[in-house]
């Protein structure tokens, strides 16, 4: 059976990013995923979620932003829903060397993380209103979870 | 953003020690560049940038540090980094931040070494 | 202006209400709340999301705990409702001597705790539908959140 | 509830240590009382607790946790209780735990008292 999501919603203020951050943190260590996978999951909330604030709703602090959550067969699914249009274009790919000599913005980091933290991400993923991120994070072998939680 | 930073600045010798108390976001840039501003921090042969355990850092941060770095390559002053946890290690390797700073286990370490 | 409230919805199961918990220790840290109060927060906000699944839903899996947070004014307000029909009698007072003579359940700790824990806290909060508890958390001094937090 | 905890039983002489692993739930009741079925802790002069840094302990657990003090109550083993924060040494008193066991500040500290 599948379990009910978890869902929080928050004004998109900046900061307001690890209220998601911490409760997906929480939500991993409770389905047995390792502290260093917990990590890995805490930025790439973190980062998804700042960019729903910012990019998705514009720091519109009227706008939502929502984070589901579930974990289903080994994997944690999870999702951030902003109430924009998703990218314009695709993000330049981030060359440290450049942005050093100041020939890229400091800047344009998220997405390069995320895609190298989480096992698979989709930056555009559907959604019936406004623009989601889905990202999963498989749990390695597959066991703690269904042993030590009931 | 939503967060404060104190950076207290430390000269040992040639090297000054910058030690950032507190999250690193992208509300961390004037701490940066105000720290960065006293001769202390922008004349030191090597600058050590302390992190506190359990810090918040995101990307937002890391630009920050970025354009630090950028005056630091300009000015051939060399970087240490201390206090990651393991974690923002890798995330500043994945980054590429350890092309123009090295990172060191201890504060005392990487005095030694700049 | 108040602020636009988070909202987490959880399924009733226990061992979810640590994510209540960080989400809602997050929140507390992000608007100023020192760790002794965060903790405070923290017991309350767990022991309350307990109450919620296991008393109001029933450990049904498929009814949802919700969790509401706001803050204005210096104050922290929280809410946990849940689909129940809320306290079929005032719960007894715990009395520690009566439990360790097996007098009294080892349990029924909950309340008593929270009531210690929080500024204030109402058990039979009003709400369109189930039962809500409402508690409140003052930032001490009302100086931190606006200072550190634009 | 969601956690498991492995309890490390250690004989010193006429107490023995209960070493916690992991958070106190409603969940930790079969192994507080399989620990304490072992001879070296139901038959010790004293107990000493020892709860893991960090770890979440609930209203559940101090139920636990009360049902064996009720157990070593009947047998006047004495109970010292470490590894607990300040917030949950708060709770322990505010609960009345520490009218049964008393709060030490480290483990050796509790073994030699007992
Ligand atoms: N949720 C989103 N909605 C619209 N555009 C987005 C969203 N997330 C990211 N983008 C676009 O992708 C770019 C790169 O994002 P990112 O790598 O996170 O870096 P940064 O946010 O620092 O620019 C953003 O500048 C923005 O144009
Ligand atoms: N959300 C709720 N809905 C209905 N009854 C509740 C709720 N919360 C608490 N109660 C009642 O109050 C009693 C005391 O609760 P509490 O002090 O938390 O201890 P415990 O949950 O261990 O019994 C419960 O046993 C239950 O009867």
């Amino acid at each position: 059976m599948k379990e009910v999501p978890v869902h929080i919603s928050l004004p998109s203020v900046l900061g307001y990013e690890r209220i998601a951050m911490e409760c997906a943190a929480s939500f991993a260590k409770l389905k047995g995923f390792q502290p260093d996978k917990v990590d890995d999951l805490k930025t790439a909330v973190s980062e998804a979620c700042m960019n729903a604030i910012e990019h998705g709703n514009r720091c519109n602090a009227g706008s939502n932003v929502l984070v589901i959550m579930q974990f289903n067969e080994g994997e944690l699914l999870l999702w951030v829903k902003d109430e924009g249009r998703g990218f314009k274009h695709k993000p330049e790919e981030p060359n440290i060397e450049r942005k050093i000599m100041r020939l890229q913005t400091p800047r344009g980091l998220g997405i390069f993380l995320i895609k190298r933290l989480v096992d698979h991400v989709d930056f555009d993923a559907a959604t019936d209103r406004g623009h989601a991120v889905h990202m999963r994070l498989s749990l390695p072998e597959r066991m703690a979870s269904n042993a030590v939680f009931k | 953003m939503g967060n404060e930073n104190q950076i207290v600045i430390e000269r040992h010798g040639t090297v000054t020690l910058l030690d950032i108390k507190g999250d690193v976001t992208s509300a961390s840039e004037s701490f940066f560049s105000q720290a960065y501003a006293n001769p202390d921090a922008s004349g030191a042969r090597g600058l050590v940038l302390n992190f506190s355990e359990g810090a918040y850092i995101n990307s937002g941060g890391i630009a920050v540090l970025i354009q630090l770095l950028a005056k630091t390559n300009k000015t051939k002053q060399k970087v240490g980094i201390t206090g990651l946890s393991d974690h923002f290690k890798k995330i500043f390797k994945m980054v590429g931040i350890t092309r123009f700073a090295t990172i060191y286990d201890s504060v005392s370490e990487a005095i030694s070494a700049l």
